[in-house]
């Protein structure tokens, strides 16, 4: 029995989420439809790790669907590069759940909870099948998987506030064009080689030299992915969706989504179109780095000026996400491992912040600004301490995972490009102490408005907030995990040329 | 509902070979156009045009809500059984060669099958939309 | 690549005309999308765009003096390439999927919002935010008193 | 030959007619009827373009079912779409340079109907014999669809699955805040700014 589920791992981590959300569906019973997501989120999580074992043993797992060979039938990938995507998907989904048992109930309404974590269910399996496939064509079914339940998700915040429906339709309008221009990408590489597998998409790609419409099929690519990766020009759709959206929902979407389009971002960039390297480098040094610099400081400008909490988060997760496209840009091995660390360490700090946030905001009954927070220090000890060590984590402070990031990211950046690149880092990090700052003063400082508010923090919320905060301190003390499977993902990623 | 009798009478007449035209497509699907996606629309079809045209309540009752989104969720779990069964059988997820005697009565039947699968869910999903969307007038809150 | 040449060159149009028609529709689409404020008008826009993302891997397929992809038997006819077909077929679908949920959305956009135009939803918006400031306002002069 | 070349002619000159229209008109039902011709002319499209199987379901999906669905959309919706005040110059811009990069790029597209082009070189040989020998069934297209790539449709039956279960999700009992705020809000706030 056992082996059968190793043999058939890479396809059971997708199925059985997805057949799970088709049975939650017709529960009627809310409390068991969660318990069925917990259990399905942490076989899923289960699952993911007994990949990251097969992975280490021999380093790419192939699994040809349907049993036709890859470039006649859908063939998928796990290699050292898509288990960390894979890793941070399932465990945040897992921590999200355990999270979402007290806080779903309060935020949508009885009878369409089983939906919602149908489409939560969904929603996850959409996301790992876009990080394990190795089709180009089917990445674009699981990829509106994904993007219609997270569109359905957001909507589900407009019984709090009606701004979520207008939220999820731009999402749903600006996802759609994404799609449709990588889907026009595809077609035109399609066109002059022939075939969909991304493996053999490469080897054919390599023996075609400046052909105008290769040029212009990467760059369709690119520019969809990019919209659903929310890199700065194309991110408008990012802070509302993720400010509206129900609280348990913008834990999930935070920490998982954005990953799983950098995931393939990387993956086009340095995997599929690495025999075209003129136009890879053209790309990266004079397009992805400066947006990714001005997405650093824009997220964090923003951010600092943002009263609406959530919305601040999304904020600085485009900061965030601009600090990864930074180190993919440089293009250096050590950039590129940075650039993973940073993917795992930022869905872990943010997954741990929305998680703080949340559960204030469960206990006020009331949306989170900067001045409902203040007092909430004294009166909330463990969730406040859980907020501190995560926005130290997100400054980048020693002893935390930020730091582990950064510190990464800088001796890469100072490596290959030079001191300004570094000095431009420290600077917008620096300035992200700013918004933090001013959340953690409102929450200890300030005197709080209605001191009759006892508020008991009830175990089932705080322990997946203190678990994810104890992550983020264990990966501050002893990042080996992440850093050498970030490593191992650059050398195979770029094995063959730097 | 349309009081007119020749509406009503032609509904009634007219269902039954649009259904009909919906399972020959279904299993036509291997020897000409045709297939899940088509044949799951044109039976979708046949029950939005009498829910048209007796009314919202008489289309719910003969497809009550429950029973629809039950189906909804069996086509797709057909689709995925056909997939776990290849597994258990020893082979890839959704190979059919191990279904039947041989491999090629297996593709036979595991691309009538998953068809059905399609078919099943798709023209659910259909006629759940169509009174989700008649019927937010009713229920809104 | 010889094959790209064909039979004559190819700085005469003759052979890719049809590709530009499929691309103005395309862009048609798209600006529906980008320049129309109304709602609904932006879900056509997007239905126009992706149907001519579908004629246009359906051009790629056509071979000429090809039939339908079905075998007939006789092994001298030729058959047009059947995998944009199976593309095009999920392509379809997750368009419609797509245009029921946005639907789904706009219809609630304009039972919450009272109009579907997008200068008056972010005019309401901007009204929801100054009252929300308003109270909080109110709420530090009392706390600072 | 030149009869095709009419037929295609005609029908491309239809489309973009309609495609033109709609850019034009402001009433919400002629665009509706017109989203639906539009799905029909690109389903007769397919047919000369031998995609019978595309078409057929383009024909039933596109026009049929999204025609239904605009239409009971439309009856919750204003009738009358808004006169645009700002103005179209740069959506017009973006539009216009992104079908210039895609005109640039079809000079090194394949000739349409060649039939040395890669795509009719690499696995599609297989496809066909595979369908006739492994798989026995004459229609190629549902060979691939079913069976060679599977998993697409089953991705394809989730995709169906979950907008089905998203508009339940939105459309069923659904209790907002109405108008959320009291305030003196004018109905048509974009007209006298």
């Amino acid at each position: 029995m056992i082996d059968i589920i190793i043999s058939h791992s890479p396809i059971l981590i997708v199925i059985c989420p997805l057949m799970m959300s088709l049975i939650v569906v017709l529960i009627p019973n809310n409390y068991l439809s969660w318990l069925i997501t917990l259990v399905t989120t942490f076989i899923t999580f289960l699952i993911s790790i007994l990949l990251y074992q097969e992975v280490q043993n021999h380093s790419l797992i192939s699994y040809a669907l349907g049993n036709w060979a890859p470039p006649l039938g859908i063939e998928y990938v796990i290699d050292h590069v898509s288990i960390i995507p894979l890793i941070i998907i399932s465990g945040i989904g897992f921590l999200a759940t355990v999270f979402a048992y007290k806080i779903m109930p309060s935020e949508i309404d009885k009878n369409s909870i089983s939906k919602t974590y149908s489409l939560w269910l969904l929603a996850i399996a959409g996301l790992i099948g876009l990080v394990t496939t190795g089709d180009a064509f089917n990445l674009f079914v699981f990829l509106e998987i994904s993007s219609l339940a997270s569109v359905a998700l957001v909507a589900m915040g407009a019984k709090k506030d009606r701004q979520a429906l207008v939220a999820a339709y731009n999402y749903l309008i600006i996802g759609a064009v994404g799609a449709t221009l990588y889907v026009i990408g595809v077609g035109l590489l399609y066109a002059i080689t022939g075939t969909l597998n991304m493996a053999d998409l490469t080897e054919r790609l390599a023996d075609i030299k400046n052909n105008r419409a290769l040029t212009a099929g990467f760059g369709f690519m690119v520019v969809g992915i990019m919209v659903k990766a929310a890199i700065f020009p194309l991110h408008i759709w990012l802070p509302r969706a993720y400010a509206y959206a129900p609280s348990a929902v913008s834990i999930l979407l935070a920490a998982t989504a954005t990953k799983a389009s950098l995931y393939i971002l990387a993956r086009i960039l340095f995997s599929i179109f690495l025999p075209s390297y003129d136009l890879i480098n053209y790309t990266l040094t004079y397009i992805i780095l400066p947006l990714s610099i001005v997405a650093m400081f824009a997220g964090t400008i923003m951010a600092i000026y943002e009263k609406d909490i959530k919305r601040l988060l999304a904020h600085s997760s485009v900061a965030q996400i601009g600090y990864i496209t930074l180190a993919f840009s440089i293009g250096t091995k050590a950039s590129i491992a940075s650039g993973f660390i940073h993917m795992a360490n930022h869905a872990l700090i943010k997954g741990g912040l929305f998680m703080a946030i949340t559960s204030m905001g469960y206990y006020l009954q009331k949306r989170i600004t900067i001045h409902s927070l203040s007092g909430l220090g004294k009166t909330m000890p463990i969730t406040f301490f859980c907020f501190v060590v995560c926005s130290l984590s997100l400054a980048g402070l020693p002893l935390t995972a930020g730091f582990i990031s950064k510190l990464y990211l800088i001796k890469a950046s100072i490596s290959s490009e030079g001191l300004w690149l570094a000095f431009l880092i420290l600077f917008s990090s620096a300035l992200s102490l700013i918004y933090l700052w001013k959340m953690i003063e409102a929450l200890w400082l300030n005197p709080s408005h209605n001191q009759a508010i006892k508020v008991k923090e009830s175990p089932v919320i705080y322990t997946s907030l203190l678990l994810i905060t104890f992550l983020n301190i264990y990966f501050g003390l002893d990042a080996s995990l992440i850093v050498n499977s970030s490593y191992n993902a650059s050398n195979l990623l770029l094995g063959i040329s730097k | 509902m349309y009081k007119n009798p020749i509406l009503r009478i032609c509904t009634k007449i007219l269902f039954a070979p649009i259904i009909l035209f919906g399972l020959y497509v279904q299993f036509h699907g291997d020897f000409g156009p045709g297939g899940g996606f088509q044949a799951g629309v044109i039976v979708a079809s046949a029950f939005i045009l009498y829910s048209i045209v007796f009314g919202l309540k008489e289309g719910k009752k003969l497809l009550p809500e429950k029973i629809n989104l039950f189906l909804l969720a069996l086509g797709a779990l057909i689709y995925a059984g056909v997939g776990i069964t290849s597994i258990i059988l020893g082979e890839t997820f959704l190979s059919y060669n191990s279904l039947g005697t041989n491999a090629q009565s297996g593709q036979h039947i595991g691309i009538l099958l998953v068809e059905f699968g399609v078919g099943l869910t798709v023209s659910n999903v259909m006629i759940s939309l169509f009174n989700s969307f008649a019927g937010y007038e009713l229920d809104k809150g | 690549m010889n094959w790209i040449k064909g039979n004559e060159m190819i700085s005469s149009a003759m052979g890719i005309w049809n590709y530009w028609i499929v691309f103005i529709l395309m862009m048609i689409g798209l600006f529906i999308v980008i320049g129309r404020k109304n709602f609904l008008k932006k879900i056509v826009g997007l239905a126009i765009f992706q149907t001519s993302v579908f004629l246009l891997y359906i051009t790629f397929g056509k071979i000429t003096g090809g039939t339908a992809p079905i075998l007939t038997g006789s092994a001298s006819s030729i058959y047009s390439n059947p995998l944009p077909h199976v593309l095009i077929l999920t392509a379809i679908v997750v368009g419609v999927a797509t245009t029921a949920l946005g639907l789904a959305l706009v219809v609630r956009i304009n039972s919450t919002y009272g109009s579907i135009e997008e200068d008056d939803i972010s005019a309401q918006d901007l009204v929801d935010y100054h009252d929300q400031n308003q109270i909080f306002e109110k709420i530090n002069t009392k706390l600072n008193k | 030959m030149i009869t095709e070349l009419i037929i295609n002619a005609f029908l491309v000159t239809l489309m973009m007619g309609i495609a033109i229209s709609l850019l034009k008109t402001r009433s919400v039902i002629f665009t509706v009827i017109l989203t639906s011709a539009y799905s029909l002319v690109a389903a007769l499209m397919f047919i000369t373009l031998d995609a019978v199987d595309v078409a057929f379901t383009e024909a039933s999906v596109g026009a049929g079912i999204s025609t239904i669905l605009f239409l009971a959309a439309m009856a919750y919706l204003p009738k009358e779409e808004e006169k645009n005040l700002n103005s179209q110059f740069l959506p017009a811009l973006s539009c216009i340079i992104l079908g210039a990069i895609l005109i640039w790029c079809s000079y090194d597209l394949p000739e349409i109907g060649l039939a040395t082009a890669p795509i009719h070189l690499h696995i599609v040989p297989d496809y066909i014999l595979g369908s006739k020998n492994d798989i026995g069934i004459p229609n190629v297209v549902t060979s691939i669809l079913a069976s060679y790539r599977g998993y697409d449709t089953f991705g394809e039956t989730v995709v169906v699955f979950t907008a089905g279960i998203a508009v339940l999700a939105l459309l069923k009992n659904t209790k907002t805040p109405k108008y959320q705020n009291k305030s003196k809000f004018k109905k048509k706030v974009g007209k006298n700014v």
